[in-house]
């Protein structure tokens, strides 16, 4: 059938939209609205975890993996009318990492060089980066770095206009002016945003929508029961629990709930510097304790069994792998291994918005059945995240809400921060405290090899680190959640955009209306 | 000594014939009313579960059966099993009901007592001494007031990180503003009362004045103010259940209950509205019952003649 | 009168200090690190540093109180640390619904628990009289968020008579309203019934009656403003009340009040916006008090500022 | 009875006829007839008086003419109202709308509590007018206006914007019966119109019924248990007791020959003013060795401050009691005399430290220091016993009054166990009370056992002065005479000084031994009962004299020379100060000011 330019759709939120700043914006709402409104060199194919150019006509890699040079695309517009160049990118990436404008993302960019006196503030901008002539951008890294073409894909990476950001400061994130598919046209705090087509957008054909109404501040089975009536099209916090068997099981909707995989992994993080998390037998105890498939079932099956930190869909993923196996009577017999026949009592952390309190209590359950007495302590997200930062604060969290999800496909975005020596400080994600130096020294060297060829190589790499991880059972890896949305029967579009990996949730540049006149 | 018995005697009985019909009027004249009797019932109903929750309970409260959730994980609807149904987790929900009402009902009975007691210390100190002390206490009083109590709430909750005598704590600290109020108000105009005056005049002391003339004044209010505030504390700490920082899971209460599973209200709705119904039940027994011992109480009622 | 305001004023902004002072040693306890939070998960340890410094997180508590009171006193509450907006703003934008689903409580539960109060004062120990007044126990010992998504359920869902949340029109508001009103009805029935009851016992009522008036001319003449005096005191009590029901409606009805705001401030320990709403709903509190206490006058003219 | 006419009223004709009229109230015990066959006529122009003590019905019975009596406990049970042709029981709350007020007005007792306090003056007064004729507003207003100048009330025009607490209680009063005068009704029913207020606007109000009546010839009923109005004011009396009519007669031969025992009681009861004439007090301790003095108060001065400003401080100061000299022999009752507020209960409460004090208080002729410890408070304080105005409020409700009367002997820690017991009992019996009482609570004693449950507490501690502040005035006349006996006899038995607080002139005239006169918070003339009743020198001192209405229709005067204006205020700003008086010695110790 075809497509006719035109129309709009209504998505909705549960949580507020906190800032539009690509800088700055880390969160479920604005990741894909920032990616709508700004470009950056790199992209990924619609619907898929593919790179691609965007911004970027062109590249070129250094041998020794060191030196990238982007073309730029001729032409391109901001949204103020005023030609991207090659300095935008640079002022952009100056700005990412500079101190003053605390990006959470500024740690990406860590390879480029000059980027430590940046980050300490001795220099006002990354010596790496240099414009060539106004459409080539030459990036000099301090060390190769295998997923730099991701960090180049990445919302943190998107070129922004210096004198728009100059003239709003600190509430640029409110006025938004990039290159992307749509424009900012309003922002009611609190209550909605509109996005408008860019009608110079660079790419032909892109965007279809005319407009894309956010509204915030609706409960997820609220958004749900105001789609069935037809009053909204997506429901950007996905389909509620709630609602998940009564829909899904409804042949009406049956064509307009997407499934999808994500590269996520739901775990339990024993800290190995608390006892008696620090046996090993322990861990691995846990391991085998808990009961994955009633957990997928209390979820009602959204969601698969997990045995390693990877995802399937990630590279580096072993299928070759059984992990642990579900045995109270094992784990028992490794309790009484590490002189614990009689179990012990522990406390499990767990972010207290639903299903996550659900599912400790779930484990909860199964720990108990080894006679591990572990005491739930439901707590805001913000109060986990700090108690898992101290190395005596929580001897198991359970990550469901805060999560892992990947910034980007590739291995390495599951290891540093959550698994590695660096993350195992104060303040730290690490909340395991595992820290292996010969793992951290594998991982260094794996992202060293930028040559397309040894891809294979680096992939096998990977493999290994993760499985030793699980030989160490730092993690009770429990399930890769699968995304699940609904749209509404006005929405055209191939059902992958919908459950856009990257994209999260939706790739709006490539929705269509399907009652367009 | 035999006449020195039967004086004994005869007084004793005459003491119980002048103590026994009051005494007895108060509990009659609150069974004479059919709400307050309604009342009653439903407190000893809901105490009795509490207290006996072992032996009234027909499952564990935290026990996850495996046929308690159908093969795509919903809940199953009240049925011969289950009475009332099983929760999201295959528990049982009458079972957890029962073992809740312990949770709510220490938080109505600890929680608001220490309010109580905090909230009356306040007034009744407040209202007689005035001055300086009168000044501190009604300003704290007045700036406690000002507090959102919520927010005061959650800010201690997560300061404390939850559990159930956290819980209790932190609503007793939000909650006898009000109390205070109360007493601070009526502890004013007691000690400007003429019997008050008049024991004054005597030489009584401040302590004697205090504690033998004003709080039994004082105690249908606090009486009344305490039913009710049973009710508002079970119901705050439903309110703290429900945004996430009340008592902690597995541990059963009913505003934890509701919290759990309010957003399954259109495909369970037995998750949310048995456990508030219960809870309504809780909250209006005691009001009930409050409001009848108010009226039951307050010597104005029994007349001057 | 000129120096009643002017010392009230002062001892409001004596309160207001005071709640600050309270807010900010309890933020200032809480286990969660702020500098972190804008840190994002890939941050090193130099980036945290850098804003820690930027925000004075690692000044002393009281410069970092100072700091945040002379900013107040120049109307600044600060910046979110994670939304990145002035909370003035965020606060401003959110104000109206709140007070505006507040307005909307008010009339629905004046409305509601008066007609209530005066029809069982009026019936007093009738049938009638019990109904209503279990009803209003109904009212009074409900949890709000009970209420609310079973008025939600059946008005909106089920018969779709109401919009199902959102904001904007007055159908929007009526269910909200409601349900926040619910328990207000409940305490202003009973009230209503005890003073009308008691205002119908005085003497000039009887004097009224004495006089020849007619039935509902002695009732909404005579009797009316004198009852209504307790319970203008308690209209300013209420709003505190609200402060914590506003929390849970919002999130039921998705209403874009201050309430919503707090609640996501607080699961994200944002200090910035939990300190700028518990300011502004205490400071609601306190003007709350305030004008009920400069209407009273209005109404019972015996009551003298002073 | 006899129906004897007076001559006005045999040719005038009847506008309301009560006939066997029944009133019912339903009572926990069931129901009790309040009101038992009650029958008269009310001619034109005509001043009924109903009397009788309290609970007798007298209330009951015109609020059954009123169709008001409270509802759903209260009804009429039988018997007819018949206002001119019409029956009125049995009406229609609609028709008897119409009744009220136009044919029948009504004042009631309280003034204070009678208007609505949060309406003006002018609305509540024009209320009356529309209710009954279909006027203009306008019309209404000058209406109104013509009736509030008819009560004679100053600055009408103001008035009518004011509200009820802006008005003094003699105003408010007034108010009330323009309000009922504002129709023109044929009947005026008055309820106890004056019992709240100071003798001398009491004067006021009487003189103005009676100015209005023989202006509009208006029948009136005027319900009475005070019978000094009783002989001021009535054409007929009817005496009431148990809801009963015991006489009927008119008020001439009724005072004179009363023919019912429990009328010729009742009058017997009534103080009467100028009774003692010529009889010099005997104080049975005058010889006593301890005669000495048992009070010696000099330069007493109590002043409260109120508070105002920005930042709350003293802006103005009461002037409560300023410079109040007098002394108290053993024995001896020193009558304190004054209208409301000038600071009779103030003197009271210094003396028992009660409100801070300036000045010297000898008790014993120790010194009273303003006492800091708690136990030098209490030793001087067992000299010193107050017994206190009304006996219910005085008395904690929730403790037995066996305890109650025990309790100063706790306090002062002089008694406990079996003694306790028996000395409480032994107080008991003194006071005529049987100590199988003791473990009742307050409220089931009337109010002359309360009273003497009082006088046994502060008994109890055996002092040598009571301070007894309007301990009578609560009560009804005959039992105001048992407890004025009693007193009386203790006084002589155990030589107990009283200083005998109230502003009933004839109470005072009756107990006093010497009679102190207080004026805004001075005293302006001082002396033996005989100096201040027989030969009264200050002008204050004999305005209020004149303005007590005398139990003697025999006596009644044509008009009374109404005092007029109000009572200036002891309030005054800070730094000024009340101007002391001097006082002049007319010999043998008779102190007035001079003016
Ligand atoms: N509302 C009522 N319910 C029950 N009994 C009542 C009520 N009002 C009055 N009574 C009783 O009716 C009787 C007559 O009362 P009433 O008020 O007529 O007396 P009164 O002669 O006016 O006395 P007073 O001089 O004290 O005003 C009293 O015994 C009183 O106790
Ligand atoms: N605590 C107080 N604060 C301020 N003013 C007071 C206080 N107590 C009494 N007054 C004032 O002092 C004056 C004297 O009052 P007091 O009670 O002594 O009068 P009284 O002669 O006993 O009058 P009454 O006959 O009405 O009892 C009055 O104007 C009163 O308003
Ligand atoms: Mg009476
Ligand atoms: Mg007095």
């Amino acid at each position: 059938d075809d497509i006719k330019q035109g129309g709009s759709m209504i998505v909705t939120y549960k949580d507020d939209v906190s800032t539009l700043d690509p800088a700055i914006g880390y969160d479920w709402q604005n990741w894909s609205m920032i990616k709508s409104l700004f470009d950056g060199l790199m992209d990924y194919e619609p619907g898929t975890t593919n790179l691609m150019k965007d911004l970027a006509e062109d590249y070129t890699i250094s041998d020794d993996g060191t030196v990238f040079t982007f073309k730029l695309r001729e032409g391109v517009k901001f949204h103020n009318g005023r030609e991207m160049t090659a300095e935008d990118v640079k002022y952009s990436l100056d700005r990412v990492t500079n101190p003053k404008t605390q990006s959470p993302g500024a740690g990406f960019f860590g390879s480029i060089k000059g980027f430590d006196e940046v980050a300490a503030g001795e220099a006002e901008g990354l010596s790496g980066v240099t414009v060539v002539d106004p459409y080539t951008v030459k990036i000099e890294l301090s060390r190769p770095d295998a997923t730099f073409l991701h960090v180049m894909a990445i919302n943190f990476s998107s070129i922004v206009p210096k004198e728009t950001v100059e003239e709003f400061g600190a509430d640029f994130g409110k006025h938004p002016v990039g290159t992307g598919a749509f424009s900012l046209e309003d922002w009611t705090l609190g209550q909605h945003l509109i996005f408008k087509r860019n009608e110079d957008y660079w790419r032909a054909g892109v965007p279809k929508l005319d407009q894309i109404t956010f509204e915030v501040g609706q409960e997820p089975i609220v958004a749900l029961l105001r789609l069935q009536r037809g009053e909204a099209d997506i429901p950007g916090d996905g389909i509620p629990p709630a609602k998940f068997l009564e829909v899904t099981q409804d042949d009406q909707y049956k064509d307009l709930i997407i499934e999808g995989g994500q590269l996520h992994t739901g775990y339990v993080t024993m800290n190995v510097k608390m006892p008696p998390f620090d046996k090993v037998e322990v861990r691995k105890a846990v391991n085998m304790a808990i009961n994955k498939d009633r957990i997928i079932r209390i979820i009602n099956g959204r969601a698969v069994a997990a045995n390693q930190p990877l995802p399937p869909s990630m590279p580096g993923y072993d299928n070759n792998y059984e992990g642990y196996p579900f045995d109270p009577e094992a784990a028992k017999a490794l309790l009484a291994e590490a002189g614990l026949p009689d179990g012990f009592e522990t406390e499990i952390y767990v972010y207290n918005t639903d299903p996550n309190p659900r599912i400790t209590q779930a484990i909860q359950a199964d720990l108990a059945a080894i006679g591990i007495k572990a005491e739930i302590k439901a707590l805001a997200q913000a109060n986990v995240i700090a108690a898992g930062g101290e190395p005596d604060q929580a001897p198991m969290i359970w990550s469901g809400g805060m999560a892992w999800i990947a910034d980007f496909p590739d291995p390495s975005n599951f290891y540093g921060p959550i698994l590695g020596c660096s993350g195992a400080v104060k303040g730290g994600w690490n909340w395991s405290w595992y820290c292996n130096e010969e793992l951290d020294a594998m991982a260094t060297e794996a992202d060293s090899i930028t040559d397309p060829a040894k891809k294979a190589e680096r992939e096998e790499m990977w493999r290994k680190i993760f499985i030793s991880v699980m030989d160490d059972a730092a993690w009770a890896p429990v399930f890769h959640e699968q995304r699940y949305t609904m749209r509404s029967e006005r929405l055209g579009g191939p059902d992958a955009i919908f459950v856009d990996p990257v994209h999260i949730p939706v790739n709006y540049d490539y929705v269509w209306a399907k009652d367009v006149q | 000594m035999e006449a020195g018995k039967g004086m004994s005697v005869s007084e004793t009985v005459v003491q119980q014939a002048v103590v026994e019909p009051q005494e007895r009027s108060v509990l009659r004249r609150l069974l004479a009313r059919k709400l307050a009797l309604f009342a009653l019932v439903l407190i000893v109903v809901i105490v009795g579960a509490a207290l006996f929750a072992p032996l009234v309970a027909p499952f564990d409260p935290n026990e996850q059966f495996f046929e308690g959730l159908t093969l795509e994980g919903a809940p199953l609807p009240p049925g011969a099993e289950f009475w009332l149904g099983t929760d999201l987790l295959g528990r049982d929900l009458l079972s957890r009901l029962i073992y809740g009402a312990q949770t709510s009902l220490i938080i109505g009975i600890v929680a608001n007592g220490i309010a109580v007691a905090v909230g009356a210390l306040v007034g009744i100190l407040a209202g007689f001494f005035r001055g300086w002390v009168e000044t501190i206490l009604m300003r704290f009083t007045d700036l406690m007031m000002a507090f959102p109590a919520l927010l005061l709430a959650i800010t201690l909750a997560a300061l404390f990180r939850p559990s159930l005598w956290i819980v209790a704590m932190v609503i007793a600290m939000v909650n006898w503003v009000q109390m205070a109020r109360v007493v601070y108000t009526e502890t004013r105009s007691l000690s400007e009362r003429e019997f008050i005056v008049a024991e004054r005049s005597m030489g009584a002391g401040t302590f004697r004045i205090l504690f033998k003339h004003i709080l039994p004044h004082l105690l249908s209010s606090i009486v009344v103010f305490g039913t009710l505030g049973i009710s508002t504390t079970v119901l705050l700490e439903a309110t703290l259940s429900y945004l996430g920082i009340g008592v902690q899971p597995p541990t059963p209460s009913w505003g934890n209950i509701i919290y759990e599973n309010q957003t399954y209200f259109t495909s369970a709705p037995w998750l949310v509205f048995i456990p508030g119904i219960a809870i309504i039940a809780l909250a209006l027994g005691f009001n009930l019952l409050g409001d009848a011992l108010r009226e039951v109480l307050d010597p104005t009622q029994k007349g001057r003649h | 009168m000129g120096s009643y305001i002017a010392r009230r004023i002062l001892q409001s902004l004596l309160i207001l200090l005071g709640i600050s002072f309270l807010t900010f040693v309890l933020l200032y306890l809480i286990p969660a690190d702020p500098a972190r939070q804008i840190a994002g998960r890939s941050a090193t340890v130099q980036t945290v540093e850098n804003i820690r410094e930027q925000l004075g997180l690692n000044l002393p508590f009281y410069q970092q109180y100072f700091r945040y009171l002379t900013g107040l006193v120049q109307g600044d509450l600060g910046r979110s640390y994670l939304q990145k907006t002035e909370v003035g703003e965020l606060i401003v934008s959110r104000l109206p619904a709140t007070l505006l689903l507040m307005l909307g409580a008010i009339v629905s539960e004046l409305i509601i628990g008066l007609s209530m109060g005066l029809l069982a004062a009026l019936k007093r120990n009738t049938a009638v009289d019990n109904g209503l007044m279990v009803l209003s126990f109904v009212g009074v010992s409900s949890p709000q968020f009970v209420i609310g998504i079973l008025l939600l359920y059946v008005f909106a869902v089920q018969l779709g008579w109401f919009p199902i949340g959102g904001y904007g029109t007055f159908m929007h508001m009526v269910l909200p309203s409601l349900t926040l009103g619910f328990l207000g009805a409940g305490w202003y029935s009973r009230m209503m019934r005890s003073s009308m009851i008691d205002v119908l016992r005085q003497d000039f009522i009887r004097t009224a009656r004495a006089k020849g008036l007619k039935r509902w001319q002695v009732l909404f003449g005579h009797a009316m403003p004198n009852a209504m005096l307790p319970i203008i005191a308690m209209i300013g009590i209420d709003i505190g009340l609200f402060m914590s029901g506003i929390v849970v409606v919002e999130s039921v009805f998705g209403w874009p009040g201050i309430g919503q705001l707090a609640w996501q401030a607080i699961q994200r320990v944002d200090i910035p916006i939990i300190m700028g709403v518990t300011l502004v709903s205490a400071f609601a509190i306190v003007l709350g008090n305030f004008v009920a206490d400069l209407i009273a006058p209005l109404i019972d003219p015996r009551i003298k500022l002073r | 009875m006899s129906q004897s006419m007076s001559a006005a009223s045999t040719t005038a004709k009847t506008v309301l006829s009560v006939r066997e009229l029944k009133t019912a109230v339903a009572t926990p015990n069931g129901q009790k007839i309040v009101v038992d066959g009650l029958s008269f006529d009310l001619h034109e122009g005509e001043t009924i008086c109903i009397a009788g003590e309290s609970g007798s019905g007298k209330s009951m019975t015109a609020l059954s003419i009123m169709g008001l009596l409270p509802e759903p406990m209260a009804r009429v049970a039988g018997g007819s109202i018949h206002l001119g042709e019409r029956e009125l029981t049995g009406l229609r709350e609609s028709e008897m709308r119409s009744v009220r007020g136009d044919d029948i007005a009504m004042i009631f007792q309280e003034p204070m509590t009678s208007l609505n306090p949060v309406l003006t003056i002018g609305r509540q007064l024009r209320e009356a007018v529309l209710a009954h004729e279909s006027v203009s507003r306008r019309e209404a207003d000058r209406r109104a206006l013509d009736a509030m100048k008819a009560v004679r009330l100053s600055e009408p025009e103001r008035r009518m914007t004011q509200y009820p607490h802006e008005l003094s209680g003699g105003m408010r009063q007034r108010v009330m019966i323009a309000m009922a005068l504002a129709c023109h009704p044929k009947v005026l029913i008055a309820d106890e119109p004056t019992t709240a207020l100071d003798v001398t606007i009491q004067a006021q109000i009487l003189q103005l019924m009676r100015d209005l009546q023989k202006e509009t010839g208006t029948a009136i009923i005027l319900i009475t248990h005070d019978m000094g109005v009783v002989a001021e004011m009535a054409d007929r009396v009817i005496v009431m007791q148990h809801g009963k009519i015991v006489e009927d007669n008119d008020v001439l031969p009724l005072f004179e020959n009363p023919r019912d025992p429990y009328t010729a009681e009742l009058l017997a009861a009534v103080p009467k003013l100028g009774a003692m004439a010529g009889k010099d007090p005997a104080n049975v301790h005058a010889g006593d060795m301890l005669s000495a003095k048992v009070l010696e108060v000099d330069d007493l001065t109590v002043r409260f401050d109120l508070k105002g400003g920005v930042l709350n401080r003293v802006v103005s100061r009461v002037h409560a009691v300023e410079g109040v000299s007098f002394e108290l022999a053993r024995g001896e009752t020193l009558g304190l005399v004054g209208e409301s507020g000038c600071g009779k209960s103030t003197i009271g409460k210094a003396l028992m430290n009660l409100v801070p004090w300036e000045g010297s208080i000898r008790v014993s002729g120790e010194h009273v220091v303003k006492a800091k410890t708690a136990a030098a408070d209490r030793a001087y304080r067992r000299n010193l016993q107050m017994v206190f105005q009304d006996p219910y409020a005085s008395l904690d409700p929730r403790m037995t009054v066996g305890d109650l009367v025990g309790e100063p002997l706790i306090i002062h820690g002089l008694a406990k166990g079996q003694e306790l017991q028996d000395r409480v009992a032994g107080l008991f019996h003194r006071v005529g009370l049987t100590p199988d009482q003791m473990r009742r609570h307050p409220h089931e004693f009337s109010g002359g056992q309360r009273q003497r449950i009082c006088i046994a507490r502060a008994l109890a501690l055996s002092p040598k002065v009571i301070i007894a502040d309007e301990s009578v005035s609560a009560l009804d006349v005959s039992v105001q005479a048992q407890v004025l006996d009693l007193l009386k006899e203790l006084q002589e038995e155990m030589g107990l000084a009283y200083l005998f607080i109230s502003h009933d002139m004839a109470v005072v005239e009756q107990v006093s031994h010497r009679v102190a006169v207080m004026y805004i918070g001075q005293i302006v003339e001082m002396g033996t009962r005989r100096q201040i009743f027989e030969n009264p020198q200050h002008p204050y001192t004999r305005k209020l004299m004149k303005a007590v209405p005398i139990p003697d229709p025999a006596l009644r005067r044509g008009v009374f020379e109404v005092p007029s204006g109000e009572i200036p205020s002891p309030i005054m700003p800070l730094g000024h100060d009340v101007e002391r008086v001097q006082f002049l010695d007319l010999g043998d110790r008779h102190l007035v000011a001079q003016s």
